[in-house]
């Protein structure tokens, strides 16, 4: 039994500790480091040249372009929602880098697990804009991938789709196919137990998973520290025998740069890994929240000047590689194209009675089937009385 | 007195039974230093303190598992579960160990628990903030299961709750949380747990209904009443244990009820009462009883909920058709 | 034909599918190696190789959680969950994905999973090995329910399940894995899910009952042969959906029914029936339909769990007052 | 906030990592560092002196006669079974070190948790012998206490009882007492999300509770690295920010030593600690289980001379503490005891038709007096019929 041997293991070995080691940026970063991966500085500048990503201009620039299409498209449901057009829904502000960065590191045909707070990462691997409304506007529509989008889609209960994430990486390694699974969470989903549960699938099943962690430092009004004592969350890594790391969450290049590396670590049959983007919400917990009730606007404006789309574009404007004239031209751009798509998508009307009915099975049971008929002769009475 | 809406009667329970029993706790998250998403706990931790109110880790397996051990301990936990749709990853607590612990340890070792969630549709809400799975709570030995439809019955209610010394479910109807206002006493005071309320006397049949569904009930009763429908209507404000006496003395007098309910119609708790009344007074019964239920599907998404929940009109339709049966 | 106890019934259709389609997998806490605490996957692995049939770690949420990615990849998972009583910490993946994910993507996305587990009491077991909780699962929208009564059933019952489309719950009963062998076709056949099966024409009274009390209910027609009653007993084999049209017609013709369960009475199976029964055949009945059930206790450890289920002696009791009743 | 200044440390701090760092045991054994702690080894030798716990002689010798009580009513449990005489139940053979040597560092009025595996802890901190078999005949007094005896009763479902432990270790906090709680669960049972929840609450906030894992190299059939890929299960307190160490669970001197040290970090307000316990289930799962379907004999026969008891008895036969003489008329004296207890309970018959429906409620429902009064009247009329 290989138990015996291990436990006799006594010589400090955190490759071992944490997973196979066959990144080197997982050896730098060790989970139990303490160590924090950053690559651009608040203003831009390249602080840690040596963990620069391999990214090209054009996908560095797309990767810009999908963070202030994500700022645009958030701002502008939060305004629909004050105007009463939208329900309830997620704020994303501040977090454009975390879900961006990280969905750039998939393949197309790559899996996408989200939470409800990465639309820059659905809308990157391809959820269109108006399935995002549609779900803002309580439309099941809003579930729907269009057509070879390997999406799950938003999930409600936290940390429940972590194990999804596990079965999918589980499948992929059934049927031999090559694909990774990116899945997304909140600091406060890893207290859940299926946080914990899902990461032991996949650490055991050698599942291509990456499990992503938006530490956004709140789950509603609580606090990071009051939601664990761990002093990092990239160090949960080790219960499961797995690499961790922390990174910047507001740098793109940082979030780019480990998503990258561990999806081919994932690839390679290495198994999971699993990651922490430091970030923070600088909106509400929903258009329904007031963070005046729990944190100072003190503390806000510390995260002002770290938000992220600030530091890529003053690193693409040193570059030239944008000017400010691009930035409002495609501002413009932006609101156009959201703007056509609300105008359809608020006046969507609700599911017709038979959509009420239709696949909560693949036929109709005969209790629904009544159940139609019941709402359908109601109406019918009511037709008939004016 | 002062006039309170069902949000208010309910932070007041709470504060009242804190103040007046130390071995309250409130908690779950958000609760303490937010006051609840819906502010049922608003100011409470600042008026008892961190350790009398406070946050929890997202966890709702953890929240539930720590009110057993805090039970044996001889306190009396109130735990917040922050939806009717993130109770779930707790049922595990609930059924094995809270529902339990007073049979398994022969009456040794009690659970004066109170489970209390915000429930069921009505609200614009995201999926699963809209559910009404009080049957599944009824069915599981062991609870008590409370719903209260008015700011007053609130208070009391929740005050037996707590009080209670074994595990209560107190489901609040989230869609009447500001809906009335309505004057509550200050102070302790108590509905006892197990007993319906004739909310109206009627002649021509009994409507039994619960929460926020009371709220549909008494605005379909305007219809009736244009009609000359003579309606009794019954308000459970228990679902577990059911207040049979009441529901029987109704149905020998009317021989005609109709039972509505939000949550799906199959296996649902019309079914119980129907159930219920068959084995209590099938002698009497001039129709079949009737239920108007939710449907067996999920509550739908916000855009269409109104298709979903009973509407006082369709209240009518059914009591209509019930008035109108021949055998 | 072979001759098959209910266990090897199961495990052949298990090996059929296996064989038949290479998106069925059966996985859960000791299924692998072990061939499951009472054999039902024995020798799959050996036969199906270590990716179609292994072992889990011990964490039933992952187990179902993981159906739900599998099934999006386009496999049919098999999962057992050890116990009736084990269910319950996954309970927040059955009700919020499981049973939703279908309706939640406009029928883009479906769980063709079935979540196999042994229920109901009878076996001497620890806690938690005896539960009988089918209506709560009924009550799930969402989700089928099926549970046999005979091997030639469960056979045909399982290849149903493990085709159907959307999710079961396919609940084994326990007590009956060993209890009687029938003749079972080796091969691929199906008996369709939603349909009750008259087990014995009768014409003085309807019996209903499903899973382990079938035995039971066979036991006491014994019983009421001698009395010269005449019983039509049937056999459910579904709880959701419900045939109410087999069920209809036989109370139609007989006037008078007996529910007989094995879980707690509120809340349960025969509560729906007896509704359902109300709704489609109220004229018909000539006494008030009747429900034997378990307590609304939790099932009382081994020692006393004799004393909890309705045995053949109290099925006949209960038709013999059924049979008594007169308007 | 505080976060931001804890996530921009960089150096490596492992006594920050895992916890306070107040105990120098839990230094030297640190979580990641894959060291286990030994104290004796399978012959009755000191190896490491320098962790040799203040153990009295007195004391040692009550915790040896134990182990030895607890094998005996282990052995005359599963022999009952096998006669019929009591229902299916867990064997523990080869886990009283781990058992006893845990409890022994608790004080009278201080809180066992168990799960279902530790007789030995249970019976040490004053649960009688017959709440046991009374247990394993499947009748409910088997879980009433004894006044006065601070334990919970055995729990079925896999490690729910964690965050009860936490919970009792939330009140104890809130109430101001310095007892502490020591809870036990098993290598299977760290894949439940139970395990995680329930130590993440302790862990945030800062509960007296020790968490001690039995690790058996089993769940049933599943060996322990089929359960989890971390190399140890003492690593998972990293997750929890809390201090882990996995001992020589079959050394009753190494868990007598790490858990008394567990429980003075505890008792001193630094919140709780995860222990791991190496040991082996030298019996089958329960008495309805074949562990020839899963292990070889070659494996059971490595793990003979390692037998716990083994191993004291040699260090108290060697320090003359001890004879074979008074092993011989202790075993004498246990077997005399058991079969006294015996001889009562397995005549003991079901509970009345009362007390089936008391208790399920403080005072009986309408519901459970009706289910009552039917079943009275059956037995009524099936007493006529005769
Ligand atoms: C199981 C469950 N419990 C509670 C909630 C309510 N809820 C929605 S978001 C949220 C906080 C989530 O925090 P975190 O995981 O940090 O993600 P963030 O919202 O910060 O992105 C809570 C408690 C839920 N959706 N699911
Ligand atoms: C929630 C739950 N799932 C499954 C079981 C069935 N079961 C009983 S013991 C056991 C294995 C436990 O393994 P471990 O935690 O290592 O403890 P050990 O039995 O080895 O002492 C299982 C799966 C259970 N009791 N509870
Ligand atoms: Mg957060
Ligand atoms: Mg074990």
């Amino acid at each position: 039994m290989a138990i015996e041997t291990k436990s006799k293991k006594t010589e400090k070995a955190n490759g071992q500790v944490n997973g196979k080691g066959a990144s080197s940026l997982f050896d730098a970063f060790d989970a139990v480091s303490g160590k924090k991966l950053e690559v651009l500085d608040p203003n831009g500048k390249v602080l840690h040249p040596e963990w620069m990503p391999d990214l090209d201009d054009e996908l560095l620039l797309a990767g810009y372009k999908m963070m202030k299409y994500a700022r645009i498209v958030d701002l502008k449901a939060v305004n629909l929602q004050r105007q009463g057009k939208l329900y309830t829904l997620p704020v994303n502000r501040g977090q454009e880098a975390a879900a961006v960065g990280s969905a750039m590191a998939l393949r197309k045909d790559d899996w996408l697990v989200p939470a409800f707070r990465e639309i820059g990462a659905y809308m990157w691997h391809g959820v269109p804009v108006e399935t995002v409304y549609k779900w803002y506007l309580g439309l099941e529509s809003g579930s729907v991938m269009p057509e070879g989008v390997n999406s799950l889609p938003t999930s409600v209960p936290i940390s429940s789709q972590i194990p999804h994430a596990a079965g999918i990486g589980h499948a992929i390694n059934y049927k031999g196919l090559d694909q990774v699974v990116l899945c997304y969470f909140g600091d406060g989903g890893t207290s859940e137990g299926d946080f914990s549960e899902g990461l032991n699938w996949a650490a055991v099943f050698t599942c291509p998973c990456v499990f992503f962690c938006n530490n956004n430092q709140y789950a509603i009004s609580v606090p990071r520290d009051q939601q664990t004592k761990a002093q990092t969350i990239a160090q949960k890594a080790v219960g499961f025998g797995l690499p961790g790391i922390q990174v910047d969450g507001n740098d793109l290049f940082a979030v780019y740069r480990a998503t990258k590396e561990a999806v081919d670590y994932a690839r390679s049959g290495n198994g999971p890994v699993l990651i922490e983007a430091v970030t923070y919400r600088m909106g509400a917990h929903t258009t329904s929240d007031d963070p005046t009730k729990y944190r100072t606007s003190d503390e806000e404006k510390i995260w002002e000047p770290r938000d992220p789309l600030i530091r890529v574009k003053k690193y693409l404007l040193d570059k030239q590689l944008w000017t400010e004239k691009q930035e409002t031209a495609y501002e413009e751009e932006c609101a156009a194209k959201i703007d056509e798509v609300v105008s359809h998508v608020v006046g969507l009307g609700p599911n017709s009675i038979p959509e009420l009915f239709e696949h909560q099975f693949e036929t109709l049971t005969n209790s629904l089937a009544e159940q139609k008929r019941d709402i359908e002769e109601f109406l019918a009475w009511q037709g008939k009385r004016g | 007195m002062p006039v309170m809406t069902m949000v208010q009667a309910l932070n007041n329970a709470l504060d009242v039974k804190l103040a007046d029993d130390p071995s309250v706790l409130c908690f779950g998250e958000d609760v303490g230093v937010e006051g609840g998403v819906f502010r049922v706990t608003e100011h409470l931790q600042k008026k008892h303190g961190t350790k009398r109110v406070f946050d929890t880790p997202l966890a709702e397996s953890s929240i539930i598992g720590a009110c057993v051990g805090m039970s044996v301990m001889g306190l009396r936990p109130v735990a917040e579960m922050q939806f009717d749709g993130f109770v779930y990853p707790a049922m595990n607590q609930i059924i094995t160990h809270i529902a339990r612990y007073r049979y398994r340890t022969r009456g040794q070792r009690n659970i004066p628990a109170v489970i209390r969630f915000p429930y069921g549709g009505g609200v614009k809400a995201l999926e699963l903030h809209s559910e009404a799975m009080e049957a599944m709570y009824g069915h599981i030995p062991g609870l008590k299961v409370v719903i209260p439809s008015t700011p007053y019955d609130a208070k009391g209610l929740m005050i037996s709750a707590i009080e209670d010394n074994d595990p209560v479910i107190y489901q609040e109807p989230k869609r009447l949380y500001r809906a009335t206002k309505q004057e509550v006493p200050d102070g302790l005071y108590r509905i006892p747990i197990g007993k319906a309320k004739v909310e109206k006397d009627g002649t021509d049949m009994t409507v039994i209904s619960y929460g926020a569904m009371m709220h549909v009930c008494r605005k379909a009763l305007e219809f009736l009443e244009k009609d000359h429908i003579s309606v009794e209507l019954i308000d459970l404000r228990t679902i577990y244990p059911l207040d049979w006496d009441t529901i029987a003395e109704s149905v020998k007098k009317t021989g005609r009820v109709l039972v509505v309910q939000e949550g799906p119609k199959s296996f649902g708790v019309a079914a119980e009462l129907i159930a219920t009344i068959n084995e209590k007074c099938f002698e009497y019964l001039e129709a079949p009883p009737m239920r108007l239920c939710g449907n067996d599907t999920i509550p739908p998404l916000p855009r269409s909920e109104d298709l979903y929940c009973p509407t006082p009109e369709r209240v009518h339709y059914y009591c209509r058709k019930l008035a109108d049966y021949q055998i």
